[in-house]
């Protein structure tokens, strides 16, 4: 197998895993947010990294931006780049809503921290 | 003219309703609007089924663009019927909403409370009547969104840590989903699911089209509160305002368990699933695993709510347990108990939002005596109540015949004794509200408590009625049930 | 369209109405319903009455024959006689819910297919269950609890027997059948539990003694008589229920000897009194059936009336324990004489209701030859006086003297007893009525002197017996450990255990994982991450683990799959 | 029957008195004997032989009957408990 020729999906795998970690592992709100975050990112490049057409007989990737020009005959396909940009919307108001509900839990609990949140309820 | 456009217009009317709502800035116009408009989705729903029924699947081009690269809503049967069940439940609720709401929530945040509502009534329906897969996922994240603030809103502040906690894993599972048709484009190059349907048998020997199918799966199992996956619902569903928690049973845990079907049976085709992957192994053992566990721990709640919220997770374990066997009769149960459970837990949780409208708690010490107090709300949860347990001449009864059927037919007698010993225990946690409400005298010092209002009791009784209808007529159910079971087997929408 | 009804329905419908009601209108209608239910019953012609489609099966819900005719009878008049008894004593819930119950057996003696069977079946439980909770006590609580369970797993047990049984054959009409395959034998296990069959049997003793008076009274009639119903049509002559059978007339006997709790010990002696039709319906004849129907009949009544006898002493003392009663007889001769009429007819003593129905069972066993069965029968019979016929009278209205002193109950309490206690005679004089309702032809004589001699010397000497050893028969305030120990003990115990164990689990699980990734990924972290912090667990990050779990888990399930 | 001490009799229902449970015993005895008795002017006519013997339904009766109690009893040692064993669940 293609290890290092692989090297963008490896890159999207390794992120997809810190975010994951970062969910799981951190007590705090925020952090758990950003982990969130870059869990989605990592997703987010996954899609771009598919778009990106390769051709065997060309020295580099080949596939261009999808903008007609003299020369250029492979066109990256540019769906999972608009595609891409819905999950990013989606991504933006996802770290909305939590952010408020996190400062609303704030001001509920006067922390952040799951387990201060835990023990403020007695739970 | 406009009947040739329902299709778009189940989906645009609420949307279009949300930002109304805002606008309205006052709680009784955003209800009064909110309300008009989630009958008026019903209204549709039920031409549409009306129209599936007697003419078959129809298509929508959204915007004109023809189907592979513009949006396509396919409705057959099984999407038609599950649009009457979440836009019916919604135009339900809303009447109960009004009081409920102007209890729970404070008076500047009800429009917003029913523009949320919207929201996730939109989605809902959106992601039942596309039939283009990165559609479904943008539906999916607007109802999302719009639930976790709706939970949110509820008045403990536990149900902050509740929204939070769906919040993180709701955006895992959608993720899943958004990774599984990433991957899924890549190999096939088309998002529509009738393309996708066409495409896919010749590239299933392929490692990507395995690891959308096990990221999809485990998603919608996350959606579906599937066990081990249901931790983020028990709070969700118990600090949720009341309303909420009746809609969300009824129809979120529903939808997600349609979107699994729509997967497995019109995406990757029951021969890809079951035969080549295991997942109808994977499906019972979590299934029975969530109907025991669910079951179990829902007799030792003291909370009604989160007991019923349990309940809700055994209940989704019935229902994967119906789609593992793969076959008919299994897939009938799976589908009619979409339905039935939509009924008895929207009928359980408004009977509980009339309980805490009165009382102003769920806990089963407070409702010691109230079957006397409240004898109309109480009747209507032990109808209810009764059809969770699948006692003959309720909807229960349906779903739990049609899995022992399905069962027995695959020759797992042991998976029928466990599904009916669940009941049993479905019965132990019923029997105890029913105890307290019926069976004991109050405490000294317990608030003189009247009947529940009007409007929150018709809507109420009108689903319990359902529970008790359908279990005793079943052409319409069982007759759907049926033939979207069949044509989902046969593959293709 | 009337005789197109299930005539079960009166009652239940008539038991969703009775709380509405009020006063005089109330009891008007406790006592019109059974009657109205017993003109209905005997409107419906024989063979189906009624039929319609239910899920993909075309159901038969009223079926006329004349056996489901002779149950139903006794069952109406009973709803009748216990409705007179409990009309101004009983909470309106409790008549409301033994009505329901009624109402459901009835519709099972015209079931004429397995669905509309189990559907009146699931529907006794629930009514029997709100009967038993009528009491409001704790302990009827808890009784009637373990009551559900028991019968809603002989649903269970039923229900997968008839579907097993429509997906074998095809075919849901209910007619009899034989314990041939495992559906079958679900069915037949299925109905025994309702019976009060080994090794479930300890539900019946455990319940009926903790509800009302009244109540007791009610139960009695409905479950075990329908269980012996259904096995009669479904399974007469299946040679296992002789033995069943047996085995039920002693346990009732021995149980019953050892009982202190007056009530407990007519209840032991329901399952004694049901075994000898369970093995009358083993045996198969033509006489053996007509004899269990019969008896089935006969101890409707009479059981019905001793139970309002030690219902009447119970609510007019409180008490229910042999050991804190004794000489009643002397205030309350009504009751001490319909407890006696009653404790003559359970012990088929000539000129009462059992002596003309009970001997038709022993009859069958001696012209097919069955010697043991028959010697078992005769020492049962015998065995019925010592527990039933005797011990419950003797310690409850006769023995040494309590001091108490009540007074004969209420007029619709005493009422109802001296009706059933005029037809248990009045049956034993002339029984020609009874034995026109039976399924086949009777040729039968129960006035012949060789049984008369027979049945005197039998007793007497019984009785003999009994007085002889009163000494051993000493009251102790103790109660006999029964199968019931296994899931009022035994489960309850190895459940905490379980699910403290299970809990547990999880724990580790969720723990053992996390530190597992810690482990891994500790090196990289290690800079911000103070020492230990991992090793807890948070809510959100646990269930995270669950979902990494599972994904990790299909993903390599699906690769496996693939590469093989 | 009873031990009860005589002089308290005059006080006592006639049923429960001394003399009436004497009479009473004497009647029952007398009523064991004709039955029995009977056995020699009715013909009972056993099937499996024993069951045809002189007084077959009386010494049958009273031996099961004593079986059974001394059988109770048996079974009782093992399985008696306090009535108040289950109140601890």
């Amino acid at each position: 197998m293609d290890v290092i020729g692989h090297y963008n999906y490896w890159v999207s795998i390794v992120l997809m895993m810190a975010g994951f970690y970062m969910v799981i592992a951190s007590a705090n709100l925020v952090k758990k947010l950003v982990g969130l975050n870059v869990f989605q990112t990592a997703v987010f490049l996954l899609y771009i990294t598919m778009s990106k057409v390769s051709v065997p007989d060309c020295a580099i990737d080949c596939g261009t931006a999808p903008i007609f020009k003299e020369g250029f005959t492979v066109y990256s396909n540019p769906l999972p780049s608009v595609l891409i940009l819905t999950a990013i919307v989606v991504s933006v108001s996802t770290t909305a809503v939590a952010l408020a509900i996190i400062v609303r839990i704030k001001e509920a609990y006067g922390s952040v921290e799951e387990d201060e949140m835990l023990r403020r309820d007695g739970e | 003219m406009i009947s040739l456009h329902l299709p778009a217009l189940q989906v645009v009317v609420p949307l279009i309703s949300a930002p109304l709502c805002v606008l309205l800035r006052r709680g009784f116009g955003a209800w009064l609007l909110a309300t008009v408009i989630a009958w008026t989705a019903f209204a549709i729903s039920l031409a549409l089924l009306a129209q599936v029924l007697s003419d078959g699947a129809l298509s929508y081009k959204m915007g004109g663009w023809a189907a592979p690269w513009g949006i396509e809503y396919r409705i057959d049967r099984l999407n038609a019927f599950m649009l009457v069940i979440v836009a019916g439940i919604g135009a339900l609720v809303m009447p109960c909403a009004y009081h409920s709401v102007a209890r729970e929530i404070a008076p500047e945040r009800q429009h917003l409370f029913y523009a949320a509502f919207m929201l996730a009534l939109t989605g809902l329906l959106g992601i039942v009547i596309t039939g283009d897969v990165f559609n479904l996922y943008v539906f999916l994240e607007i109802t999302s969104l719009a639930s976790y603030t709706l939970v949110a809103l509820g008045a403990d502040r536990r149900a902050l840590r509740a929204s939070f906690q769906y919040l993180v894993l709701g955006t895992i599972g959608a993720t899943f989903i958004l990774i599984g048709i990433g991957l899924l484009y890549m190999v096939t190059g088309t998002l529509n699911m009738a393309d996708l349907a066409a495409r896919i048998p010749a590239l299933q020997e392929l490692r990507p089209v395995r690891a959308a199918f096990a990221f999809i799966v485990v998603g919608a199992g996350l959606k579906l509160a599937l066990f081990p996956l249901h931790l983020w619902l028990p709070n969700a569903y118990t600090y949720a305002p009341s309303v909420v928690s009746a809609f969300l049973a009824a129809t979120a845990t529903k939808v997600g368990v349609y979107v699994l079907m729509r997967f497995i049976f019109t995406v990757f085709g029951a021969r890809f699933a079951f035969e080549m992957m295991p997942l109808g192994e994977i499906l019972m053992v979590l299934g029975l695993l969530a109907v025991m566990v669910g079951s179990l721990v829902a007799v030792f709640q003291t909370n009604v709510k989160r007991m019923l919220a349990y309940s809700s997770i055994a209940q989704i374990g019935y229902m994967a347990l119906g789609i593992s066997f793969a076959s008919v009769n299994g897939l009938v149960a799976g589908i009619v108990h979409l339905f039935n459970h939509a009924a008895m837990k929207g009928a359980l949780f408004l009977a509980l939002a009339c309980v805490f409208y009165r009382l102003g708690s769920v806990e089963l010490d407070a409702m010691r005596g109230l079957g006397r107090r409240m004898p109309l709300t109480m009747a209507t949860f032990v109808a209810a109540g009764m059809s969770l347990v699948g006692v003959p001449l309720t909807v229960g009864f349906i779903s739990k015949w049609y899995l022992v059927v399905a069962a027995i037919e695959s020759g797992l007698w042991p998976v029928a004794v466990i599904v009916l010993v669940a009941s049993l225990l479905a019965l132990v946690y019923i029997w105890r509200v029913v105890e307290v409400a019926y069976f004991r005298e109050p405490d000294g010092d317990a608030p003189e408590v009247t009947e529940a209002p009007a409007a929150m009791l018709v809507p109420t009784m009108a689903l319990a009625a359902a529970c008790i209808y359908f279990g005793i007529d079943t052409e319409l159910t069982v007759g759907v049930a049926t033939e979207a079971a069949l044509s989902l087997l046969e593959g293709g929408p | 369209m009337i005789e197109a009804m299930p005539p079960g329905l009166v009652l239940i419908a008539g038991a969703f109405l009775l709380p509405a009601t009020s006063g005089v209108a109330r009891k008007a209608l406790v006592l019109a319903l059974p009657l109205a239910t017993l003109g209905l019953v005997w409107s419906i012609p024989d063979g189906p009455a009624l039929t319609l489609v239910f899920l993909d099966y075309t159901l038969t819900p009223v079926e006329g024959s004349r056996l489901g005719r002779l149950f139903a009878t006794a069952f109406a008049l009973m709803a009748f006689a216990g409705g007179l008894y409990a009309v101004n004593q009983a909470r309106v819930v409790e008549i409301a819910a033994a009505f329901a119950h009624a109402g459901s057996a009835i519709g099972v003696a015209f079931a004429g297919d397995l669905v509309t069977l189990f559907v009146f079946w699931e529907l006794m439980i629930i009514g029997s269950t709100l009967v038993i909770w009528s009491a409001g006590t704790d302990s009827a609580y808890r009784a009637g609890m373990r009551y559900t369970l028991v019968h809603l797993f002989g649903g269970i047990v039923l229900m997968i027997g008839i579907i097993g049984h429509i997906a074998e054959t095809g075919s849901v009409t209910f007619e009899a059948m034989h314990a041939d395959s495992l559906s079958r034998w679900l069915i037949l296990a299925g109905f025994l539990v309702n019976a009060g069959a080994p090794p479930l049997s300890a539900w019946l003793p455990d319940a009926y003694p903790e509800a009302s008076p009244s109540a007791t009274v009610f139960l009695s009639a409905y479950t075990t008589k329908t269980a012996v119903y259904v096995l009669m049509v479904g399974f007469a002559g299946e040679g296992v229920l002789v033995w069943v059978g047996l085995y039920m007339v002693f346990y009732g006997i021995i149980y019953a000897l050892l009982e202190n709790d007056m009530r407990r010990i007519l209840a032991y002696s329901i399952i004694n009194q049901v075994g000898f039709m369970v093995t009358g319906i083993g045996i198969g004849t033509q006489m053996a059936l007509n004899g269990s129907a019969a008896h089935a009949f006969a101890h409707i009544i009479y059981k019905g009336l001793l139970l309002m006898s030690a219902g009447a002493v119970l609510h007019q003392t409180g008490k229910r324990k042999c050991t804190d009663l004794g000489g009643l007889f002397r205030s309350m001769p009504i009751t001490t004489v319909c407890g006696i009429v009653g404790a003559m007819a359970i012990s088929s003593f000539p000129l009462t209701s059992g002596f003309v129905s009970k001997d038709m069972i022993g009859q069958a066993a001696g012209d097919q030859l069955l010697a043991l069965v028959w010697f078992l029968l005769a020492a049962g019979s015998a065995g019925v006086f010592l527990h039933a016929g005797i011990k419950f009278p003797w310690f409850v209205f006769f023995q040494k003297d309590s001091g108490l002193r009540p007074p004969d109950p209420p007029w619709n309490m005493w009422a109802a007893m001296s009706l059933f206690a005029f037809l248990c005679i009045g049956l034993g004089v002339y029984p020609a009525p009874l034995y026109a309702m039976l399924p086949y032809a009777v040729n039968y004589v129960p006035y012949t002197s060789a049984h008369l001699v027979f049945q005197f010397q039998l007793l007497l000497f019984s009785g003999l017996a009994f007085f002889l050893l009163l000494p051993q028969m000493k009251r102790t305030l103790t109660l006999t450990l029964d199968f019931d120990w296994f899931y009022r003990h035994f489960l309850p115990r190895l459940c905490r255990a379980v699910a403290s164990r299970g809990s547990e689990t999880r724990r580790r699980v969720e723990h053992a994982t996390m530190t597992r990734i810690r482990l891994v990924l500790e090196p990289f972290f290690r800079f911000h991450r103070p020492e230990g912090i991992l090793a807890r667990s948070w809510p959100t990050g646990g269930a995270t683990v669950w979902v990494a779990v599972l994904l990790a888990v299909t993903l390599v399930i699906y690769y496996w799959q693939g590469a093989r | 029957m009873s031990a009860d001490v005589p002089k308290d009799d005059a006080h006592k229902h006639w049923l429960v008195r001394t003399k009436t449970i004497r009479r009473l015993w004497i009647l029952f005895i007398a009523a064991l004997a004709v039955t029995v008795l009977f056995d020699f002017i009715v013909d009972r006519h056993g099937r499996f032989g024993l069951d045809a013997t002189f007084g077959f339904p009386a010494w049958y009766g009273l031996l099961t009957c004593v079986a059974m109690i001394i059988g109770a009893k048996a079974l009782g040692t093992v399985l008696q408990r306090e009535d108040t064993y289950y109140d601890h669940e």
